[in-house]
């Protein structure tokens, strides 16, 4: 195997807004930042969604900038496909070891031209359209993916040559092998992001098996311009759904899946989803059925108020059970709090709002301490929420809890603050006397 | 208006020898499979002033860079035109060419000649042909009328004045002078530690308030590049980023010296009685000095929102009171250590009555003498409430809780455990609509206050409780800094609290170049929160100021002196203060100025002047005619 | 890139295939029998559409194909150029195959 | 070479935000989405800079069309946007004065991904000005 030392202030896990975030602040101030991403692109959760709550702005126009910024900055490298394997103490900083994955042709090379990717014969469904949209067996990740780059996925490769036939720079390596880098890091910034919990985890809910039963994510797909059916429409047959039901919490605050936390963004993402739904299909009717509204950050409740304005209907109830009918309709079973009344209703779509977790967990890797929730524990959480249980490795956005983006954007900053002060070794702040202190008065003009 | 064709030509740029080059790519095929490149290059060659036309199989690939740099000295070319992929993908790539073959990296422009030819043109390779000619054509007018520019560089003083010193004041100044930087903590009041020092334990690490602070001041008054002065005010502020200048006026002496430990608990102490307790007396007499400053934080958080006489009976009975009260209650001890008591009256229920001031509605809620309703949700209010009603049933278990709430928002680390531990052990919790806020009376039998709601948790039954303390949970408003937002030009937003540049692009920024926000002045938050603000705060400083010197593209508007004619029609369009602004020349005239440091680049003000004196570098007018003109030639 | 990079690179490229395949020991058989099960039903929605342009539940009508799997078939071939979205009939789009230019 | 409009098909300006539009078109390309070979995207950082006269003088040159595509409320830049819609309200007088058509001038909002958008706001103006030339022609 291919082995490389790379020396750098900063590693940087994840390549998501929390990771490209950090990264700027700490090019920025002048270190180096090598960011490890273990997807094809950088961009995270963020790059993929339609519209952000609460101005609606459209997530790729504010996404893309943060990522192009990265890619451009003299002091920031990114490596994809890239995790680590195994983290060391080495003097006072760390040695990482990463693991990259082949792409199977020469990045430098490939001008994400795609004609790889229409050659291909291999028809697969595509992971970053939420399983519902396809891909190839050689594609460009999506759009605005950085780098614009192809890769193969040799394990659905069926060996046919096509792309390499069809590249015009004859960039596609078959024989690519992982390759494994060594990082010697002055200080480590985890930003490792978030999945949901998985659609089985509630038997009650139809175990994942529910064609029209779909998470929070797949339909931002559905409401983004460049979706998987280029409008929403819902799986099983392509029908434009008339109406839509939200089930909140449906895989939060719930002890008997192992999620008893809030995960903090679905009530917005829903309300978000309503309103952009109601944009999209003018019939549409939306349900939202819930336990507790959170809208608690700035302009969140002036959006849910305007939201209830629009006609979007808020449910005060549980739902006990989800099942389908002969057109595969998710039908609801729930009870009413208001009114007391069990109730059944049909929809043509459901969306689940799943739970959030950890996308990594850090322990095999990198022992830091982690909560009982499976996130990134902080040290010192009121005054310092970014630093963990390992002086120099930091934390931020959604590794150390659910949040949502201008949260996670902050919390980035703040641990490209630590970190930045950790290199500068200013944080022997002996107790100093009177005497010992020099003048400080301020800068006097005048 | 009468048209000088040769400005819009470029006559100005004949006076240089122009000598351009272009560059035509066939992105392996991407590019030459629809467009016919050669009969580009062709027409290219044509083209006024191009002196080299050249086609690579990929510009962007060492080979094609190299041709570039030849070129550049062989050819002694002095403008270059590539036609390729966006300029999103390589513009850096070919400036990065250009400076190293040792011209201006800001003489190059591109053609788009992929993603806005070639791809949307397959089913007409003679239109797309045609179109690629036309933009190399507009890209070569451009270039033609290019200048060299320079990244402008502004001074700047490596210090910052943070303004607050609550909990994100503190965290901010200590992270500032953590990377290295100067920092000047003001504070209004003769102490620090803001609201958190009236709290006790703080969820979720459950650890005493002062002794957090404690240690926070204790740090941050020890660090040598911090100076503190309290019973502090701003009086006035002028400058912009880089070197503001702000004038303080600061009662007694400055603090030079590091707090003492005594000092500290003594303060923080004071503090528990409330906003008005004892505190440190610095001493008669008033000092004013003049700061200067790279940049200012604002820190300068919130106020507990104060209910009108009688707004759920507030102010008509000694047993309605605010949560702030409350828990200054809990932490003095004057509910008492045997069975609860306030005030003389014995206390067995409670009612906490959630958005007091908070997401109020119009038509729903009275204003009460108020100028505007508070629509926004206070965010921390709910979990702190239900911490209070915690802590009271450790310490009095025969206590009876109820809580009424539109919804329970305790969505952060740790807060959902609080809830469920409340419910188990015995809060009763009610939930009224938003649209039906409860009712507090006072009756004239025991208990003395009446809670009466419908409560949707009971199928919107119409319930009345009687308490003998009902606890109003009032949330934020922003502190009144009239004054500083007036005196820095600051935007707020409709809620009052201040606005940010952009809550996810540009979240701890102001409109206003230099100034930054961290903390509750900008929104409702909680301690973690307000503590990674103050911390995202310091890192953005740090990043402008550790050079010494603060770097911005060179893309800003620019003054012809000899063509302005003082009209101060751009100084009234601009939308930036003093981006733009009029000056008395030698000879007396006025002629308006930029000020880089502000001019934020969009071009407002050169639309509306009426000599074209006022041009955005990079993007003037006359390179936009030129290239229209360009588009229009038939090759 | 020369002529003789080119030919050169489809030589490489031809003997790196087939070090994969004896790599890889060939294509292996569940790879094989999903592509040709797609192949199948590729054609099938294809062969439906020759009519006309119709939609999923119309093509699932006429194939005996589930709904679901013509309707994705139908996206992907949407987002390769292969069909297009017609006029929408009711609740549902119809979709019509595009002409090879 | 000449210049000048005569016997070739009506020429299209779009004005594009180097923000938001002009990532659009460029996002266009990227899903090999095909359109009229007479629309020329100029990139510009806002089109606030513009005054009346310039998109007079574009028209008198001999475009037939100008779409100015913004950012809409998503500008970056304090007031800009509110700004050029007022002035495109103006030259739109301006125009009736000289009785060109003011559907030949448009400004709308598109974002990074509006490829959608972009090509159907691109296909309207290459509708109207082929029709207005057609008629011109016939005209004349």
């Amino acid at each position: 195997m291919e082995k490389q030392n790379i020396k750098t202030d900063v590693l940087i896990i994840g390549g998501g807004i929390a990771g490209l975030q950090a990264a700027l602040d700490l090019g920025d101030q002048g270190f180096s930042v090598l960011i490890v991403e273990k997807e094809a692109s950088i961009g995270g959760r963020m790059i993929n969604l339609s519209k952000v709550f609460p101005t609606l702005d459209c997530s790729s126009c504010i996404c893309t900038p943060k990522m192009a910024a990265a890619a451009h900055h003299d002091k920031i490298s990114i490596m994809t496909l890239a995790q680590p394997t195994n983290v060391e103490h080495q003097g006072a900083g760390f040695a990482v070891t990463v693991r990259e994955q082949p792409r199977y042709l020469n990045a430098e090379d490939c001008t994400g031209c795609r004609l790889c990717e229409y050659a291909c014969p291999v028809d697969l469904v595509h992971e970053v359209e939420g399983n519902l949209g396809a891909r190839k067996a050689i594609y460009v990740p999506f759009n605005n993916a950085i780098p614009q780059v192809a890769l193969l996925d040799m394990d659905n490769c069926i060996m046919c040559g096509a792309c390499e036939k069809a590249c015009p720079t004859h960039c596609i390596d078959y024989l690519q092998e992982p390759r494994e880098h060594t990082i010697e890091a002055g200080a480590i910034i985890v930003a490792t992001g978030l999945d949901l919990a998985p659609m089985d985890v509630k038997a009650e809910y139809g175990g994942g098996k529910l064609v029209n039963v779909l998470h929070g994510l797949q339909v931002e797909r559905l409401l983004a311009p460049h979706g998987p059916y280029g409008r929403v429409l819902r799986p099983s047959d392509g029908k434009v759904p008339d109406t839509v039901a939200y089930i909140q919490c449906a895989g939060s605050r719930d002890h008997s899946i192992g999620i008893p936390y809030c995960s903090r963004v679905c009530c917005m993402y829903a309300i978000k989803q309503a309103m952009l739904l109601s944009g999209a299909l003018p019939l549409v009717e939306v349900f939202i059925y819930y336990m507790d509204i959170r809208a608690f950050g700035k302009g969140f409740e002036e959006f849910y108020q305007n939201a209830k304005a629009m006609g979007i209907e808020f449910i005060k109830a549980k739902v006990a059970q989800i099942t389908e009918d002969e057109h595969r309709n998710p039908v609801l079973r729930y009870e009413d709090q208001v009114t007391g009344r069990v109730e059944e209703r049909a929809h043509d779509l459901v969306v689940l709002s799943q739970g959030v977790v950890p996308a990594w967990d850090p322990r095999a890797v990198l022992p830091v301490e982690v909560g009982g929730d499976g996130f990134i524990a902080a040290a010192n959480e009121n005054v310092a929420p970014c630093r963990t249980s390992i002086t120099g490795v930091f934390a931020a956005g959604v590794a150390t809890g659910p949040k949502d983006i201008p949260d996670s954007i902050v919390q980035a900053g703040a641990a490209a603050a630590e970190a930045a002060a950790y290199l500068r070794g200013n944080d022997k702040v002996e107790s100093i006397t009177t005497a010992d202190r020099p003048a400080q008065r301020p800068v006097e003009v005048g | 208006m009468t048209e000088d064709k040769s400005q819009h030509n470029g006559e100005g740029a004949d006076a240089e020898n122009i000598r351009v080059g272009v560059y035509i790519c066939h992105c392996g095929g991407n590019i030459s499979d629809t467009v016919e490149i050669e009969r580009v290059v062709e027409a290219a060659a044509k083209m006024p002033s191009v002196v080299v036309a050249r086609r690579n199989m990929f510009m962007c690939s060492d080979p094609g860079q190299s041709m570039i740099e030849e070129d550049i000295r062989t050819e002694r070319l002095n403008r270059v035109v590539v036609g390729a992929c966006s300029p999103s993908l390589h513009e850096l790539t070919f400036r990065g060419v250009l400076t190293r073959a040792g011209i201006n990296p800001y003489l190059f422009e591109n053609a788009n000649l992929r993603e806005q030819v070639s791809w949307v043109s397959k089913g007409d390779p003679t239109g797309a042909t045609d179109k690629a000619i036309r933009l190399v054509g507009a890209a070569v007018a451009k270039a033609r009328l290019l200048r060299p520019l320079e990244p402008i560089r502004l001074e700047a003083t490596p210090r910052v004045v943070v303004i607050g010193g609550g909990l994100t004041g503190l965290r901010c100044a200590l992270d500032l002078a953590r990377l290295d930087l100067d920092v000047t903590l003001l504070e209004e009041q003769p102490f620090l530690g803001g609201h958190l020092a009236e709290l006790g334990q703080v969820y979720p690490s459950d650890k005493p308030a002062r002794e957090i602070l404690g240690e926070l001041i204790r740090e941050v008054s020890a660090h040598p590049r911090i100076c503190i002065l309290t019973s502090a005010e701003v009086i006035e502020a002028s400058g912009c980023v880089g070197t503001f200048l702000l004038k303080v006026r600061a009662a007694g002496e400055m603090e030079t010296q590091c707090f003492s430990a005594e000092r500290i608990a003594a303060d923080l102490a004071s503090r528990a009685h409330g906003p008005n307790g004892d505190h440190h007396n610095d001493g008669a007499g008033t000092t004013e000095l003049e700061i200067q400053a790279g940049m200012a934080v604002l820190a300068t958080g919130f106020d507990h929102y104060t209910p009108s006489q009688g707004e759920y009976g507030y102010e008509e009975h000694p047993g309605i009171i605010t949560l702030p009260a409350l828990i200054r209650e809990l932490e003095s001890g004057g509910l008492g250590s045997g069975p609860p008591a306030l005030n003389g009256r014995p206390i067995n229920s409670i009612g906490f009555i959630h958005c007091v001031g908070s997401r109020e509605l119009d038509g729903v809620h009275d204003q009460n003498g108020k100028t505007e309703l508070n629509h926004y949700c206070s965010r921390v209010c709910c979990t702190s409430a239900l911490w209070a009603a915690k802590q009271l049933q450790a310490r009095y278990p025969d206590l009876q809780i109820y809580d009424f709430h539109k919804d329970i928002r305790t969505y952060g680390h740790g807060h959902e455990d609080i809830y469920e531990d409340t419910a188990k052990s015995g809060v009763i919790f009610c939930r009224f609509a938003d649209t039906a806020p409860p009712k507090v009376t006072v009756t004239e039998s025991d208990p003395p206050l009446m809670i009466s709601l419908k409560d949707e948790l009971t199928f919107n039954e119409e319930i009345d409780v009687p308490v003998d303390l009902v606890v109003l949970v009032t949330g934020m408003v922003p502190h009144a800094i009239d004054n500083l937002v007036d005196m820095l030009k600051l935007p707020r937003s409709a809620d009052r609290f201040l606005q940010e540049v952009h809550p996810k692009l540009r979240p701890v920024e102001m409109a206003v170049n230099g100034v930054l926000i961290a903390g509750c002045c900008q929104a409702p938050l909680d301690s973690v929160e307000s503590a990674a603000a103050a911390s995202a705060a310091a890192a953005k400083a740090a990043a402008l100021l550790g050079k010494g010197y603060i770097e911005r593209e060179p893309f800003v508007a620019r003054v012809d002196q000899a063509l302005c004619n003082g009209t101060s029609a751009c100084v009234e369009e601009c939308k930036y203060n003093q981006a733009v602004s009029l000056v008395e020349t030698a000879g007396g005239a006025r002629k308006a100025q930029v000020n880089a440091a502000i001019c934020c680049g969009c071009g407002m003000c050169a639309a509306v002047c009426p000599t074209g004196a006022i041009q955005v570098d990079g993007w003037r007018l006359d390179q936009f005619d030129a290239m229209i003109d360009a588009l229009l030639v038939n090759y | 890139m020369t002529v003789e990079d080119t030919a050169k690179a489809q030589a490489g490229a031809k003997s790196a295939l087939k070090t994969l395949r004896e790599r890889r020991g060939g294509v292996p058989r569940e790879l094989l029998d999903a592509n040709k099960e797609t192949v199948k039903t590729r054609k099938a929605v294809i062969d439906a559409l020759a009519g006309g342009p119709k939609t999923a539940l119309q093509i699932a009508a006429q194939t005996g194909l589930p709904s679901q799997t013509v309707f994705w078939h139908l996206m992907s071939m949407k987002k390769y150029g292969k069909v297009a979205e017609g006029e929408a009939d009711g609740d549902y789009f119809t979709y019509g195959l595009v002409e090879e230019k | 070479m000449t210049a000048g409009n005569s016997g070739r098909k009506p020429m299209i300006l779009i004005l594009a935000t180097e923000a938001c539009a002009y990532p659009g078109a460029d996002n266009t390309g990227q899903i090999h989405a095909e359109y009229s070979t007479n629309a020329y995207v100029v990139r510009v950082p806002a089109p606030v800079q513009f005054n009346e006269e310039f998109y007079l003088r574009c028209f008198d040159k001999g475009i037939d069309g100008i779409l100015v595509m913004t950012c809409g409320h998503e500008c970056p830049y304090a007031g800009a946007y509110d700004r050029t819609a007022q002035r495109i309200g103006r030259v739109h007088e301006l125009m009736k004065e000289r009785g060109l058509d003011t559907r030949r001038l448009r400004i709308c909002a598109i974002c990074t991904v509006c490829s959608k958008a972009y090509l159907k706001e691109v296909k309207a103006m290459v509708e109207l000005v082929s029709q207005e030339q057609a008629a011109a022609v016939g005209g004349s």
